[in-house]
């Protein structure tokens, strides 16, 4: 109990990043554009947020916000990158999974490309601060167990990506723009004839999507690291998307596969202070959330369970 | 007289061909206004131009007197017009309610959709034109039947005045239809119009107050259905006398080629498609299957093919019993196969010509040894050509994409036709097709039937079924209602059995 | 237009359309195009303009075409599963499963030299085929998407051989040991020839797969059927064609071409057995080099060599002042444009039209 | 000085022509602001160019990954630069297989040897130096009561190890009972691994970790920053700087010392009298290769630093033989 207490906050590091990502890919795909370039979208945001710290933290006065500022930024880069995706796949309608890949591949390049104008090396120097922990939580740190686990000696970030899980499905399934957007991912053609520009909540979505994996790639870099490199993000965009499929498209199902996938990891650490797991190689707990998600797909298969037309080119000229 | 809706001499052309030609349509208020027409008539080509689907290329359109423009299904909307599209537009996995308020939803203060006040008045509307819907179940839930009540509600719930409903009862059971029936005539009495596009007599004859008849793109006439018979609206629909000028030989038939006991099929949407059918097909004649689509000849067909899993029955094809076979298997039993859909399943659009002629083969007659004999698909391919008289840009290396649908169509009876299969199972040959290319199809398939073949020709448009068949089956609601003699039967009476007219309720009347 | 043509054609403007990206990055931010093409120049090769006495190193061109090779083949690997429908982003696992089996094989069973060479190709083929069949086998039976369970089972083909590596005697923390000689595909003789590259027999197995590849897509029923597949599964279907077999079978082949990369790049270019922290994408370039040479063998043995001196230039731009991201910027943007292709054939059809309409005005000026 | 300030112009521009000698530095997958020994013998470097003038003339690569290494030494060596630096034990078969095919291109290889005649290989014995930053760390186990001390490494191996074993001993000698915590990050360049691996240990009551892992270890003292009540030592070079925190103070109780920069420098000086000599250099406490960070009025105490100067002493007049071989598995204590 005590080692799962002090492996919590590491749990919700981890989960963190992966959480806000796969909101942003639960609004991609719930629109009808797969988005395969969460990974890249999360490397431009980590990029810039790192940047943005890096350059602002010496500023007096600002220098205190500068890790705040630098999650703003990895939104505004993520938004702006992800743009590359819809122009592409809204408008261009290339395929979803060319595309997105193709962005995955550029955005490690133009990163580290980067990297070297601004900071003559091939990362970006190394922030001092980034965003810290808090110590504790008043009030919510005095609860028995729960305070100690969750509300003392965590990073900030986990909060906003719960407050984004309960404000995703607020916007998801209670508003109209979300039912929309639901109803543009499952079948853009009734959409259409009811009076909805498909084109344009796709667009948002995609947006959106972009706003969150940037903020995510940003939240990562800026909480668990010290600076961006190309290894950064290593795959978490992947996990996210795994993440999404694992939560079943839904966003308090993303954040229990999540923090679960955050359990995964962090049971990499701390696998040498438990014994069973102690015989088990750091590989298999770093597997994990992919080998899982396979498994998931196999479980979900025959019910269909990702928004129907996902992945498909909607061309309204096309009756 | 007032009219809730009127279509002035509109004219459509479509590439090719003109749909529409200088129709007029007046629909007065509070009346059931039926358009009948076969097959191609132009019946949802002029309502998806009421709908804003399509610009007319001449002709006005008046809602109550007015002159409007209707370029987009938002404006169709605004004036109150509402389509009921033959293939639904609802998100299976929403709620009804939430298929009925998308895109017009209400919010709360909150910004949320306002549920409670929807489902008031869902439930009132419901209520008043005895819908009897649960807002709450799943559009994947629920029978086609109540999908279509969700898309009529649809349209009340946009305050739609004008309903235009496509061939609504294609898809019903018939106990489904008669409800729908009870539920226009409701919508009537609260003071809805409605134009119901149809080919079936008994339906217009049943619910329809006006009935205007399209033959071609033209308008026929609009007549007074009370006043009306069913028989003189068949007469009107199918138009002229029947013009035998194809040369047949007296008929001499064969041995059985393809026995069909009992088949059951179930359709992609998992309905009945093909109902405990049995029918013969002897060598040396052509069978035509007759009437409307989406009775279960599509599903029939892709059964005896292999395209489609048969329930239960049997399939016998020169005494082989294939019902289980795989499709290649069926062919060198002796199928040949015109599909229905010559894009989808006939033609690989982006091989070559000479590919595509060579789809069922390649790996026997043209490879050796799993290594493809291109001299030999070279020289088949041109004689092929040259035989059917194929014609294209580049010959046998054309991509078949480029070719004109007649060609495509050519090479298609050509692969077939070569193969030279003991039955020919064509569908819907000429779909599409100029008058040259028609004639010459007809004339190879009767060729077929001359040199000894079965053929099995399922077609949409009664001419081609009278031109070309010895006898005729008719097919309703994956039923046969009567297998006739082409050379006995007129058109009056497959109009009727392709409304669902059994055979001795006919010969009763007579 | 027709279509062949355009088939050539949108590669080629994409490919311009990549590099006019890159050099408009490096003139933004201060860098010269100059080094860019000298660099690029070098590195096919081996001629640097500034240094013209030098004459031709040919130990550039040899390492050229050591970075060709696997990228090559998972070209094809990507490409054959592409014509048969599938979009193969596996490859990547399937070239670690092959490497993985290769220097397993290797290192624990001795082998006589000659065939040993030989056995560990087709078992690093096998094993990229075994790794391949999983996606294969959950689209057929489970319906469930290629991409997904691909990128899945990258990581966890990445993972997975890092442990088993890891358990090998004398595995460090990198490295296996050096597989037997009998193994290995370097030579000192191809060596010698290319100014002491790492240039290895690899070459004749990437010669023998494009030409099969060829062979069998173009010239075999097999291959007929895997196109009809992928160009029209129900047409296919109809035609009588198995389609979940052709389906099952081609990501196989598929994953048998990752795997001999994975191969050759162990009994190759390293000549051990790598403990990877991060993929080495040779998988990845092969979706770039099968997408640009629109999966057709020609078309993949030309990409291959533009992708692998985008690659394998990188050291050298660097080194002359040009960062070296942007051969990965360059060759990713093609991949984007070949990606957008749809618009890039709009606008040729609007460019081609107006050409038309221009000249039929022109037409009409000079007549009068 | 920055490093990044110094390194802008050799990054970035064709060295000048008309150099008297080129210098290429090629790093692992770390960068040349690790804080930690690609930094350090980038400094070496970047002091000989200043010195003699020649900024212009000297260039680093750093190694996106492994597969880098052979082409990233061949590029100098194929370019003619006359001293190509080998950062990093990792590079060992790069080293001998580029050293052999460029004979007339001299190479400086640190932290491991070469056996070609044109390689100058640095090698320290850490474990001296590891062994004072011991010392310093059972010191405030014992003072702070938590006899729970931590060491973090990069990859597991005799390099790391000779760190690991000198940490052990330092420990063992003035807190026989202390436990030692021993995890590795499989990587020098996850700082996010280290990190986490940091609050693990720390979690568990550790109250100083030593980290020598790179830019991973920089995720230590990350942590320990986070923490502010926990002592982090430093590696390679002095990392006082790094550690503080909004008060001013610094969470690095010391920093073992390692002067990879004397190595450096002292190849590129060489090289450019040309005097260079293949061969072993070795680095120790006599020689100050190795040492721990000793400055007074920080957070050792002068007794507790004179205590650590007289275990120096021991160990270079020999009466303390330091084991370069650890006893404790990673994952796990004594
Ligand atoms: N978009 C189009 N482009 C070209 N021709 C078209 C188009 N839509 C319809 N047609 C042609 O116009 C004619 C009339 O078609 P329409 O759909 O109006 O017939 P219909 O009476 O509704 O037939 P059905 O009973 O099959 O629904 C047909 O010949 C059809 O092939
Ligand atoms: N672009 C086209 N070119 C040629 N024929 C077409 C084209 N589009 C449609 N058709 C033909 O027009 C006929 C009717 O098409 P349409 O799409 O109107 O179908 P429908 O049965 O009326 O469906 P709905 O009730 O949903 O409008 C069909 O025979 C179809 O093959
Ligand atoms: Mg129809
Ligand atoms: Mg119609």
């Amino acid at each position: 109990m005590k080692l799962l207490i002090s492996m919590f906050p590491t749990v919700l590091l981890v989960a963190t990043p992966i959480i806000i990502a796969a909101l942003g890919g639960l609004f991609s795909e719930r629109s009808g554009i797969v988005n395969i370039a969460l990974e890249g979208i999360m490397m431009v945001g980590g990029f810039a947020g790192a940047t943005v710290c890096v350059l602002l933290e010496s500023q007096p006065g600002i220098g205190a916000y500068a890790g705040w500022m630098g999650i703003l930024a990895g939104l505004i880069a993520g938004v702006v990158y992800s743009l590359l995706l819809a122009v592409s796949t809204i408008s261009f309608k290339a395929d979803h999974t060319i595309a997105g890949t193709a962005l995955n591949m550029l955005a490690s390049g133009i990163t580290v490309y980067l990297c070297q104008i601004i900071f003559g090396q091939q990362r970006t120097k190394s922030f001092i601060v980034g965003i810290s922990k808090v110590k504790r939580i008043p009030i919510l740190s005095n609860i028995p167990i729960i305070g100690k686990m969750i509300f003392s000696n965590v990073y900030p970030t986990i909060f906003i990506a719960v407050i984004l899980v309960l404000f995703t499905y607020f916007l998801v399934f209670k508003t109209r723009f979300g039912l929309r957007l639901r109803a543009c991912g499952e079948n853009p053609q009734a959409a259409e004839s009811v009076g909805i520009n498909v084109y344009k909540v796709r667009y948002i979505s995609v947006l959106i999507s972009g706003a969150l994996a940037g903020s995510a790639g940003a939240i990562m870099v800026l909480t668990s690291g010290i600076q961006y490199t190309i290894s950064s993000i290593h795959g978490v965009g992947f996990i996210a998307i795994a993440a999404l499929i694992f939560g079943k498209w839904n966003p308090f199902g993303v954040l229990g596969a999540g923090i679960f996938f955050g359990f995964s990891s962090a049971l990499g650490v701390y696998a040498s202070m438990i014994p069973i797991l102690k015989l088990l190689p750091s590989e298999f707990f770093a597997a994990i959330p992919y080998v899982l998600t396979v498994v998931a797909l196999i479980i979900f298969s025959g019910k269909s369970v990702g928004p129907k037309a996902a992945g498909e080119i909607f061309d309204s000229s096309k009756r | 007289m007032e009219y809730a809706i009127e279509m002035l001499n509109i004219t459509k052309d479509f590439p090719g061909i003109r749909a529409n030609d200088n129709v007029t349509l007046q629909v007065e208020k509070g009346k059931i206004h039926a358009l009948l027409g076969e097959n191609g008539a132009g019946k949802s080509t002029l309502m998806s131009i009421l709908f804003g689907l399509y610009q007319p290329t001449s002709g006005t359109i008046k809602i109550n007197g007015k002159e409007v423009l209707i370029d987009n299904p938002n404006i169709a909307n605004s004036l109150g017009i509402g389509m009921v599209h033959q293939h639904f537009k609802l998100v299976e996995c929403f709620s009804v309610t939430e298929n009925i308020i998308l895109g017009r939803e209400d919010v709360t203060k909150l910004k949320t959709i306002d549920l409670k006040t929807v489902k008031k008045k869902i439930n009132e509307l419901s209520k008043k034109f005895g819908f009897a819907i649960d807002p709450d179940s799943k559009i994947q839930d629920i029978t086609v039947g109540m999908q279509q009540r969700v898309e009529i509600i649809k349209m009340l719930y946009r305050d739609a005045e004008l309903l235009i409903f496509d061939e609504p009862t294609a898809v019903l059971t018939p106990q489904e239809i008669k409800e729908l029936m009870d539920i226009m005539r409701g919508l009537v009495k609260e003071g809805k119009t409605i134009i119901l596009i149809t080919h079936k007599l008994k339906e217009v004859k049943e619910v329809a107050d006006v009935c205007t008849i399209l033959r071609r793109g033209k308008l026929v006439d609009t007549v007074n259905v009370a006043k009306t018979t069913e028989k003189e609206m068949a007469e009107l629909m199918v138009g002229r006398e029947i013009d035998f000028n194809i040369d047949k030989p007296e008929l001499k038939l064969g041995e059985k080629i393809l026995t069909i006991n009992n088949l059951n099929v179930k359709s992609n949407r998992g309905t009945n498609a093909v109902n405990d059918l049995s029918l013969n097909v002897f060598a040396g004649e052509i069978l035509g299957i007759a009437g409307i689509d989406g009775n279960g000849q599509s599903e029939l067909i892709y059964a005896i093919t292999g395209l489609m899993k048969s329930e239960s029955g049997q399939i016998i094809l020169n005494g082989k019993d294939i019902t289980n076979f795989e499709i290649k298997s069926r062919y060198e039993y002796g199928l040949g196969h015109v599909p229905e859909d010559r894009h989808k399943h006939g033609l690989i659009l982006d091989f070559k010509l000479k590919e595509n002629l060579i789809i069922h083969e390649y790996d026997g007659k043209f490879s050796k040894k799993g290594i493809l004999d291109l001299k030999l698909i070279d020289k088949y391919a041109d004689n092929l050509i040259s035989e059917f008289d194929v014609r294209s840009g580049q010959g046998r290396e054309t991509i078949t994409r480029s070719m004109s649908g007649g060609n495509q169509q050519k090479a298609i009876i050509a692969r077939e036709i070569d193969r030279s299969p003991d039955l020919l199972i064509v569908v819907q040959p000429t779909r599409g097709l100029d008058v040259g290319a028609i004639e010459y199809i007809h004339k190879r398939i009767i060729s077929e039937r001359n040199k000894g073949k079965a053929v099995l020709l399922v077609s949409f448009e009664l001419d081609e079924i009278l031109d070309l068949s010895d006898r005729i089956a008719v097919m309703y609601n994956g039923e046969f209602t009567g297998v006739v003699d082409a050379k006995l039967t007129n058109e009056k009476e497959l109009g009727l059995l392709m409304a669902g007219a059994k055979l001795e309720e006919i010969s009763g009347n007579e | 237009m027709n279509k062949k043509n355009e088939k050539l054609l949108i590669p080629f403007i994409a490919i311009i359309l990549g590099i006019l990206v890159g050099c408009i990055i490096l003139i933004i931010s201060g860098k010269s195009v100059n080094g860019l093409l000298v660099g690029l120049l070098k590195g096919l090769t081996g001629f640097d303009i500034y240094k013209p006495h030098l004459g031709f190193n040919l130990r550039y061109p040899g390492e050229f075409l050591v970075s060709a090779m696997p990228i090559m083949l998972t070209g094809l690997a990507v490409g054959f599963a592409y014509r048969c429908g599938m979009f193969n982003i596996g490859a990547e696992g399937q070239v670690i499963m092959g490497s993985l089996a290769v220097t397993m094989l290797a290192i624990l069973v001795p082998m006589p030299k000659g065939i040993g060479a030989i056995v560990c190709l087709i078992v690093g083929a096998l094993a990229g085929a075994l790794w391949a069949f999983i996606p294969g086998l959950l689209k057929h039976k489970f319906n469930i998407s290629e991409v997904v369970s691909g990128i899945m089972l990258n990581y966890t083909a990445m993972y997975g051989a890092n442990y088993f590596l890891k358990i090998l005697p004398g595995t460090n923390n990198q490295r296996t040991v050096d597989i037997p000689s009998s193994t290995k595909l370097g030579s000192s003789f191809l060596a010698s020839l290319t100014g002491n590259s790492r240039f290895h027999w690899g070459f004749i197995v990437v010669i023998i797969c494009v030409i099969a590849y060829w062979f069998i897509i173009e010239k075999t029923s097999f291959g007929f059927s895997l196109r009809a597949t992928g160009f029209n599964k129900e047409g296919a279907r109809y035609a009588g064609i198995k389609v979940d077999k052709s389906i099952i079978l081609s990501i196989m082949i598929s994953g048998a071409l990752a795997g001999l990369a994975g191969a050759i790049v162990v009994q190759g270019t390293f000549g051990y057995g790598r403990v990877m922290t991060a993929a080495d994408n040779y998988g990845f370039d092969g979706i770039s080099v099968a997408l640009v040479g629109s999966s057709n063998a020609l078309g993949i043995l030309f990409s291959g060599m533009l992708f692998a001196l985008l690659k394998v230039s990188q050291p050298l731009l660097q080194i002359n002042g040009i960062p070296r991201e942007i051969g990965e910027i360059i060759s990713s943007s093609i991949v984007f444009f070949v990606a957008i292709q749809h618009a890039i054939k709009y606008i040729l059809s609007k460019l081609e039209s107006k050409k038309h309409k221009s000249m039929v005005n022109s037409k009409g000026g000079t007549s009068k | 000085s920055s490093p990044t300030g110094s390194t802008d112009n050799n990054q970035t521009d064709k060295p000048a022509e008309g150099c008297s000698v080129l210098i290429g530095l090629v790093t692992d997958t770390g960068g040349v602001d690790d804080k930690s020994f690609n930094q350090s013998a980038w400094e070496g470097l970047t002091q000989f160019a200043e010195e003699n003038n020649l900024q212009e003339c000297i260039q680093y690569l750093q190694s996106d990954s492994e597969a880098d290494y052979i082409p990233n030494l061949t590029g100098y060596a194929e370019e003619g630069y006359d001293l190509v630096i080998a950062v990093g034990y990792l590079f060992q078969d790069a080293v001998d297989t580029v050293s052999v095919q460029y004979p007339d291109t001299n190479f400086l290889f640190i932290d491991s040897e070469s056996l070609s005649d044109n390689v100058m290989s640095a090698v320290y014995n850490a474990e001296q130096g590891s062994y004072l930053v011991g010392v310093a760390a059972g010191l405030k186990a014992i003072e702070n009561e938590s006899k729970m001390v931590g060491f973090l490494g990069g990859m597991e191996g005799d390099l790391i190890g000779s760190f690991q074993a000198g940490y052990e001993q330092g420990v063992l000698s003035v807190c026989p009972d202390c436990v030692i915590y021993v995890d590795y990050a499989d990587s020098f360049s996850d700082d996010a691994k280290g990190q986490q691996l940091a609050a693990k240990q720390y979690g568990a009551g550790v109250s100083v970790i030593y980290q020598a892992a790179g830019t991973a270890g920089n995720g230590v003292n990350k942590e320990a920053k986070e923490r502010g009540d926990v002592w982090a030592i430093g590696v390679d070079k002095d990392q006082y700087e790094d550690g503080k925190v909004a008060d001013g103070s610094s969470i690095i109780l010391t920093s073992m010392v390692k002067r990879v920069d004397i190595s450096t420098y002292t190849a590129a000086t060489e090289v450019l009298n040309g005097t260079f000599e293949g061969g072993v250099m070795i680095f120790d406490l006599t020689n100050e290769g190795v040492g721990a960070e000793l400055s007074s009025g920080r957070n050792l105490t002068d007794e507790e630093i004179a205590q650590i100067q007289g275990y120096a002493d021991d160990i270079k007049a020999g009466t303390i033989k330091v084991s370069a071989v650890p006893t404790i598995a990673n994952g796990s204590t004594n």
